[in-house]
């Protein structure tokens, strides 16, 4: 299996969707011509065509709204948001428009919209945001956040065959910085299965996206001080896994949730919040929370370092837990 | 005999549907004030020209994406009174299977993507709909509406200048009836035309006599058409009234009843009714006979919408996502 | 002291504050020749003037934006949702413009949004939504959902003092539903302070807004069952009162949380993680939440009521967790 | 000796920010290529004129609210150079104190509104502070600054008229680049002219040679003076070219490189200094002198920053709130 990165994961998953079914098509600013401010889209437009690789002006708000009505007539669009951050642009057209549309309707909205999020780059508070929160708490959406290059390709190819909308976030600190096996042959990850990345039997750590890594960074850490971790990696968020939550829940006993989202209203608190009603019994310690602080993503490294958690920062919770 | 294109049984058929329009809605009206039926009720009353009109352009392959005031639009699209008042009832007979309620409603099989509160969040939608229709190549056109008050928010500036730079087929009619809730045309913005705005984009602006029920329709099918062509998309903003309250709550005690009694002498149905019968197309007998047809047609369908079952709340949970 | 009902007293709190403080205006969508679509400031045009009551055109975005520019410059702005759906269409320059000010500038923005949130009066899903979650999550905020005319003038009054970003929920099917003692003297009940509205030893119930209600029904009921119910009313949502809620948690060690809310991401979870963090050793049983399924607000009435949390279902949850 | 109304002094203090901006901006440019600066570097080369024109037609008492190319309004409203720079290089010396980068920065105190990156949320702003400064009713007014690409947005649409029907005291400058990172003009809208959409506002419109100063300073003043007078907003619209990348990681190869020739050919500076010398305002010791000042200037703004102390990681929670 060829080793690739995240981001040509990412592009590849595209690349081979669009391929395959012709109804599916790229919308978003500069994504054409220039190939995307982080250069996904290269080549699509040659490859596709002016009808397939839609560049618009910045108008976030309709862009989401158009291809919902693309949805809404049997095309797959793939929304891309320049950065996360301006998905904020377009709240009203993502949670009144395209998420309630099934519900109310019966219609089918196959719409995903995916761009980076996450910090670690200097973006500071506008280009660094983890919005995920937000739409857990928007029934009818799902969400996604890969953590490897292999879940990226997989959540990726899911969620443009999904017939809901779907919104990945995909954390641009892993772009071009982690590496993995990804098969040739195609294959989707299913959305709604979290993955067990790491077994381990005194403690979980249920995490997603980039910090996925940092909890691998902690647990090889901890395996030395005899602690043995059990990492959770989400990938969707919306629909959580209650499963596999309680399923890791139930198995160490005791959990640490780990986002780089900011904490409160995070989604580090759902997933606490069903482990502490599902798998009570089963508790042999209190849920702890490691997350970026309540603060919006400061720009100079001192602040913004102080801000990411990190392995240490999982390793000292998951030590006091450990002791508990 | 030929009046802007349409033949004696078209025009027959546009005066049904503006007369259906209004007893549906009067219909409606009714059954709020007999408490049966809750929220809001946004009627059209004397704006009816503006939905019908418009829409009576549209061919069987177009699409539309109306707004809380074009109940005509969606008669034309083959939605049924009786499915009207069963979604207004709250019933599962009606168009959301009551899961929502009044205008909010539409049958993507039927051509209508149904309507949702947030105003002007339909014209980017219908914008993308004209998108995939230009793909297909088949000359099929996407048709929204919306009122002089959507036209002051982002979603109708972002939603038009995306469809003008990507030339899409669609036709956005503004409904200016001068009152966006209790609020006044110059209130909402500086200029007396929203077609004004059509230069700023670069498509064709076009105003409309909103109570003219054939103007509407002759404006609407030069979009219409130019869209078929791919010449892109088309603002005509539409000059009316709003004879009742923002919904049957409000009794609209902001609007100067001498702007009401101007506007209700030029009332759209009575002055097609006029035009019909100097053209000889409608006589008395003709029109009595439509009345009766449609009071019966309301009594069946307000009696199928009544015995029409509610949802049951154990499935409250059912249909958030496809599957 | 005076009864009075709760809209009469966000009435009040409106009109005292903009006497007392002629900074202090009002914006938004047919609040002055109008009064409102719930009238509350009906006669606030005649009495304060065209520049302190404006009405403006439906455009969410920019009546926030400038009520931005216009609190840098000194004022005290008070936004009228005309209903807190649409608060949606404002999203980005509340989170990203409003509430990221003082941290990156430190300039202070004192702005109050406030509009009618909550369903039970079949407004369907776009007249009914509890938008609360969505803003919790946003550090810079401040947001605050009163129960009682009390607390409703006194947190209005407190929100409009308030030197940073304040979003005021009021629940409209408490509007002319509920009366309660408010005095005629000048009072603000503090952000962020939760309030015991009744004292019990065998079980919490934390939650706020309309539900306060409705937890009073379930308490009264299981009273006579033998089960004392407390009853922790949140008032502030951001930033939350850690201590009140650790405070309950620990005294009768085991909470129910409720919000009319929909479930997943809401605000219970961020409570539930603060409990199960915080309060761990105390907790005699799992923490539970009631709350509304994770669906669109529903617009017929069986199915509102089915989505709507109520006494029964309080009743049920709390005399689980009592047997637990 | 009087043009556009300006004294010679005035006219130098034109060409002093013109070439401040474009040094500090060449300067910043080296520290980012030197990996002292991270994140976006935006420049302004060659359309400084634009901000630097607009913004000299204010007054003491004005407020700006600048987007991410207007480094030269900030300069006139006396930002200093070294704060600048500690801002890029994230020190506790610069605008934010390290907490925001680059462009995103401003003060309150000094008139001059931070900027934040989603495009055009500034301009609702700037109506809102013309709000605030129109119930003062001291003549004040507020100008903002947006790209061709920010006219897409709907805040655009919703600010200006919103501004428009409050008939507030508010200057709209649109900074026309041709280009919004890689989306040339023509893809953002199918008219050449942002301009047009004034009169969709009922708000004053014009058109200015965005490389020639003055006349930027012409159309601003004249619309400065309007919003004093209490004749409400007026929009800008200023054609320039963007000369370099969008931000400096961007070798903007899909730039034609003749437009960029045609337009190095108007370089605003240049065209500035060459009238300034027929005028005999400015002579080759005039110039040698301003460029050894702003050098020194510069060498010490440099190095003040880089003294500036980086904030501490545990003061990250600090500063959320006022209290
Ligand atoms: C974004 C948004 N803000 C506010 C409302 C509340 N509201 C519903 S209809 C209406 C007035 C609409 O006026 P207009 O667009 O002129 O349509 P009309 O009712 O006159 O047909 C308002 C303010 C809304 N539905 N959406
Ligand atoms: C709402 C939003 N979407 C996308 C971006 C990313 N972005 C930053 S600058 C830019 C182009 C801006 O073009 P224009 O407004 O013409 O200003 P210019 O850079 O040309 O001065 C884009 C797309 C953004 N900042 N905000
Ligand atoms: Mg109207
Ligand atoms: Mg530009």
């Amino acid at each position: 299996m060829p080793e690739i990165t995240y981001i040509e994961a990412i592009r590849q998953a595209l690349w081979e969707e669009m391929e395959r079914d012709e109804r599916v098509f790229l919308v978003g600013e500069d994504i054409g011509v220039y190939g995307g401010a982080f250069k996904i889209t290269l080549g699509f437009l040659e490859k596709f065509g002016e009808d397939r690789v839609i560049d618009t002006p910045i108008a976030e708000s309709a862009i989401v709204g158009s291809a919902v009505g693309a949805a809404l007539m049997g095309l797959r669009p793939v929304v891309e948001m320049q950065f996360s951050d301006f998905i904020a642009c377009a709240f009203d057209q993502i949670v009144n428009m395209a998420a309630k549309f099934h519900y109310r309707m019966g219609n089918s909205v196959p719409l995903v919209i995916r761009g980076p999020s996450g910090g670690g780059v200097h973006g500071g508070p506008f280009h660094s945001q983890n919005p995920e929160g937000w739409f857990v708490h928007v029934p009818g959406l799902k969400v996604v956040a890969p953590s490897s290059p292999y879940d990226a390709k997989g959540l990726l190819k899911a969620a443009i065959r999904d017939p809901d909308p779907v919104i990945y976030f995909e954390h641009k600190y892993l772009y071009r910085r982690i590496k993995g096996k990804v098969p040739d042959e195609d294959f989707t990850v299913p959305i709604g299965k979290a993955e067990v990345k790491r077994e381990g039997a005194d403690l979980s750590v249920i995490t997603y996206g980039a910090m996925v890594h940092q909890a691998f960074e902690a647990a090889n850490r901890l395996s030395a001080k005899g602690i043995e971790v059990e990492i959770l990696d989400l990938r969707t968020l919306l629909p959580l896994d209650r499963e596999a939550i309680l399923g890791t829940a139930r198995k160490t006993g005791k959990v640490v949730i780990v986002h780089e989202a900011t904490r409160t209203g995070g989604v580090g608190g759902e997933v606490a919040a069903i482990i502490a009603e599902g798998a009570f019994d089963r508790l042999d310690g209190p849920i702890l929370r490691v997350t970026a602080p309540d603060t919006p993503v400061p720009f100079t490294a001192p602040l913004e370092e102080a801000f990411l958690p990190n392995a240490d920062k999982i390793v000292a919770a998951a030590q006091r837990l450990a002791a508990y | 005999m030929n009046h802007s294109g349409l033949t004696r049984d078209q025009l027959l058929d546009v005066y049904y549907h503006l007369r259906l329009t209004r007893s549906l809605e009067e219909r409606i009206g009714i059954l709020y004030r007999q408490g049966k039926i809750f929220g809001g009720v946004y009627l059209s009353t004397g704006q009816e020209a503006v939905s019908v009109g418009a829409a009576y352009a549209l061919g069987p392959g177009d699409i539309i994406v109306p707004s809380h005031r074009d109940m005509g639009a969606h008669l034309l699209r083959g939605i049924q009174p009786r499915e009207i008042l069963a979604q207004y009832l709250g019933r599962l007979g009606g168009l959301s299977r009551g899961r929502d309620g009044n205008v909010h409603y539409g049958d993507i099989q039927r051509g209508d993507v149904a309507f949702i509160s947030p105003m002007a969040d339909g014209i980017p939608v219908a914008t993308g709909v004209a998108l995939a229709l230009k793909r297909q190549g088949k000359g099929r056109v996407a048709m929204t509406w919306f009122g002089d008050g959507a036209s002051s928010r982002g979603d109708f500036h972002e939603g038009i200048n995306l469809a003008a730079v990507l030339r899409v087929p669609v036709v956005f009619v503004c409904n200016n009836n001068q009152y966006a809730y209790s609020t006044p045309l110059s209130r909402q913005t500086r200029v007396p035309d929203i077609a004004a705005r059509a230069g700023g984009y670069g498509i064709a602006g076009t105003i409309a006599e909103g109570n003219d029920v054939l103007a509407v329709y002759e404006a609407a099918k030069e979009a219409v058409e130019r869209a078929r062509r791919g010449e892109g998309p088309s603002l005509i903003e539409c000059k009316t009234m709003r004879m009742r309250g923002h919904s049957e709550h409000d009794d609209a005690s902001y609007v100067p009843r001498q702007l009401l009694e101007e506007w209700r002498a030029k009332d759209p149905i009575q002055g097609f009714e006029a035009r019909l019968r100097e053209w000889r197309i409608l006589d008395e007998s003709e029109e009595a006979r439509i009345t009766k047809r449609m009071a019966e047609e309301l009594e069946a369908a307000v009696a199928w919408a009544e015995a029409s079952p509610f949802p049951e709340g154990k499935d409250v949970e059912q249909g958030v996502y496809s599957t």
